[in-house]
């Protein structure tokens, strides 16, 4: 194996990995946390990351020249619309009188 | 059917709307001023008494009417009229209705029983699940001898007008990056690609470049481009950061959260600055744009660290740095300023904006729904 | 030859190791579907299917990279765009009933 | 490149993915089936058009894997969501259907016997299945469709001429969607 290659090869590994984990704790917190709002927090962030992660890897792998591109178009995307549905989910939470759980309340 | 009843009451049919307060208050107030002896509020079924899990239903229909009953109650002791008789019905739970029609004819049936002599119809009202159906039921009502009247109240509209004018600048700068973005995917040397691509782009371009960009690009848009690049890096380093931060939290089996709501103010554009800005906070973890309107900024944070790593402002800092330039960076931190809420917790120094979230006129529905909550 | 096609160790190529990771990430997306499932309020659970959206476009680009297949990322540009409104519209619609389009 | 086709390099008839692909699927169609809640329904729904959809594209069915997010996913949640608009929405304290034992029964037994023939179908891209071992029907066709049927695309012509009783039911199915199209658009225009 070429040294570049073996960079290359370690490095989709790694970021695969750290895609999984991240989606990994987006489960867990989306899974293990009180109310929609905090809920919508980790399904929005770590769970863009991870995405964000697994596509650098598929990036990796494709390489940019040919249809690589396409991943970082699809990761941007991704990075601009998360957030924005994250956002508009917990509106219409607030919207819909639902009020944020503190400490104390019952978990839902 | 018999004799037209005698005009000395109103009945109003209820459900649950947006204008119901409003209708109600504005039926005690005509009964009052009208001198009107009995002022009736019913609910028309959608069910049978007969039918499998309908104590609920029936349960929210007489909490509907209680609440109703109480609001009338109210009114009419600021018309000067405490005197004036509130009935509440449930009608039509003996068989299902069916159409406007038979709506109309149970509300018939029943003013003749009790003499009344005027419904008054909420505008929002719904026979048989469906505003459209209002129109034919004030109809059918009017061939019954009834007087009819629609609640002169409005639901003030929450659309605003998302269409701008149409420029030849946006009408170009959407077809070419819709273009750009056709030839991205597909290979602009290959005609048949290149045909469809312009095609796509120029039907992209007419139907939607009056709602896509409400000012003309300027000379500053490649500025905020560059500058936009050199904030990319930045967030992304944020975002890791916090991430792992977070991750720490949730993965910790004793789940030490403190989630609280916050307000700020924000001194950032109104649009795409206010967009990027709310996007970059709900992207680093631990905080999350709830609402955004105008300058304020309600944010829920999942964590304190990051609810102070929020009041230092330096996302906002970057955002105004994008759209605005070096010197216009240069401002005190929300913290600072005192632009900074806590709505939530043993810190709170103001209440949840339920109430305002919609204009004011949903106070009662927001103050329902919390009762719900709290009731699951 | 392609990276894909790079053997790891033990005969395992980074293709591979990809679809392993592609069914570790529908794995994750099982746990998700709990949050769809359970709710308990609208919200929850169109967050949860989001959530399972976006995990959708990563498989997909995880099997058209593991596959030798970059057409799938197409598809999953297509998703990533589709679950973006299927979110918006359901939050638009919970809130104002009807107000969907 | 030497592509992963299960027959090629992959000696195992079915992938992790396949089966954590094909347990997410099974999962969110259960639950379809089974809320009470029509939004949830429609939303659990919208999961599993994600989740076949994958599928479809790990069969190499791109075409079918976009026509399912689009129609499934996209266009009818956004018309289920309409029409529930457009009638009432019922509160349930049950949240899911109780189970009709002998329809899953039945449900069960229908599909064991389809399952029953799975073991005699070709591996996907087996070159050792019927149209590649013995190439004289699929030849047969490519010389002669044009001349028995008349129809230009090959495709079509066994479509619709050759297994014309087939696809009859769905060549009806179409007709009637074009006739209620029209009527619709008729009136939309007209009335």
């Amino acid at each position: 194996m070429e040294p570049l290659t073996t960079v290359r090869v370690a490095l989709i590994a790694v970021f695969t990995l750290l895609g999984l984990f991240f989606t990994f704790v987006s489960m867990t917190g989306v899974i293990r946390l009180p109310d929609v709002y905090s809920r919508a927090h980790t399904a929005s962030q770590a769970d863009t990351l991870g995405a964000g992660f697994a596509l650098a890897a598929v990036a990796l792998t494709v390489g940019l020249a040919g249809s690589g591109f396409k991943s970082v178009l699809l990761l941007f995307f991704i990075f601009v619309t998360n957030p924005t549905a994250a956002h508009a989910i917990a509106r219409a939470a607030f919207e819909d009188g639902n009020v944020p759980w503190t400490e104390g309340d019952e978990r839902r | 059917m018999g004799v037209t009843p005698v005009a000395d009451g109103i009945v109003v049919p209820v459900e649950r709307t947006a204008t119901l307060r409003a209708t109600v208050g504005h039926a005690a107030a005509e009964a009052a001023e009208a001198g009107a002896d009995a002022l009736h509020f019913v609910y028309l079924a959608a069910w049978r008494d007969d039918d499998p899990h309908v104590e609920r239903l029936r349960q929210d229909a007489t909490d509907l009417l209680e609440q109703v009953a109480v609001w009338a109650e109210y009114d009419l002791e600021d018309a000067n009229a405490p005197d004036l008789r509130i009935e509440t019905a449930i009608l039509g739970t003996d068989a299902y209705l069916f159409g406007p029609g038979q709506y109309a004819e149970r509300l018939h049936e029943y003013a003749d029983a009790n003499e009344l002599g005027t419904v008054l119809l909420d505008p929002e009202y719904t026979p048989v699940g469906n505003t459209a159906l209002l129109q034919p039921m004030e109809f059918e009502l009017s061939s019954t001898g009834l007087t009819v009247r629609e609640a002169p109240v409005d639901r003030p509209s929450r659309r605003e007008r998302i269409v701008s004018e149409l420029t030849g600048l946006r009408f170009g700068a959407v077809f070419a990056l819709s273009l750009l973005f056709y030839f991205v995917l597909g290979d602009p040397t290959y005609p048949f690609d290149f045909v469809t691509g312009v095609a796509s782009a120029a039907i992209v371009a007419i139907t939607l470049s009056q709602v896509t960009l409400d000012h003309d690009p300027t000379l500053e848009t490649p500025k905020r481009i560059v500058r936009g690049a050199v904030y990319v890096p930045v967030l992304l380093w944020e975002i890791l950061k916090s991430n792992v931060v977070v991750a720490r939290v949730i993965l910790s089996p004793s789940l030490p959260i403190e989630p609280t709501t916050t307000r700020m103010r924000v001194l950032v554009g109104s649009g795409l600055p206010l967009t990027t800005l709310a996007n970059s906070i709900t992207l680093t973890p631990g905080t999350l744009t709830v609402r955004a309107s105008d300058e304020d900024l309600i944010v829920h944070t999942l964590i304190p660290w990051a609810r102070e790593g929020l009041f230092e402002g330096s996302l906002e800092r970057w955002t105004r740095l994008i759209f605005y330039g070096r010197e216009a960076a240069r401002l005190p931190t929300p913290k600072e300023r005192g632009d900074c809420d806590v709505l939530q917790g043993p810190d709170a120094t103001a209440d949840l904006p339920f109430a305002e979230t919609d204009g004011g006129e949903r106070v009662e529905d927001a103050a329902e729904s919390k009762s719900e909550v709290t009731d699951e | 030859m392609t990276v894909a096609d790079t053997v790891v160790a033990g005969g395992l190529t980074v293709g591979d190791f990809l679809l392993y990771a592609a069914a570790g990430f529908v794995v994750l997306a099982l746990g998700m579907t709990y949050r769809a499932i359970r709710g308990p309020t609208m919200q929850d659970r169109v967050l949860a299917v989001n959530v399972l959206g976006t995990n959708t476009v990563v498989i997909l680009a995880l099997l058209g990279a593991g596959l030798g297949e970059p057409t799938f990322l197409d598809i999953a540009i297509v998703y990533a765009l589709l679950n973006f409104l299927m979110a918006i519209a359901i939050s638009k619609f919970t809130v104002e009933r009807g107000g969907v389009l | 490149m030497n592509a992963l086709l299960p027959t090629a390099s992959v000696p195992l008839a079915v992938s992790p993915v396949e089966v954590s692909l094909f347990a997410f699927v099974i999962l969110t169609a259960v639950v379809t089936a089974l809320a009470r809640d029509v939004l949830s329904s429609i939303i659990v729904f919208g999961a599993y058009s994600l989740g076949m959809a994958a599928l479809y594209t790990f069969y190499r069915a791109p075409d079918v894997a976009m026509t399912e997010a689009a129609i499934s996913a996209g266009v009818t949640t956004v018309l289920l969501l309409l029409t529930i608009a457009k009638t009432s929405r019922i509160d349930h304290e049950v949240a899911f259907e109780s189970v009709h034992w002998p329809a899953v029964g039945a449900v069960g037994l229908l599909g064991a016997a389809m399952a029953s023939t799975l073991a005699e179908m070709p591996v996907v891209g087996d070159t050792n299945s019927p149209v590649w071992s013995n190439p004289d029907v699929t030849q047969y066709y490519l010389a002669n469709a044009y001349a028995e049927t008349g129809v230009e695309n090959a495709v079509m012509s066994v479509l619709a001429s050759y297994r014309g009783f087939d696809t009859f039911g769905e060549a009806v199915v179409v007709f009637a969607a074009g006739i209620v199209t029209m009527l619709v658009l008729r009136r939309e225009v007209f009335a």
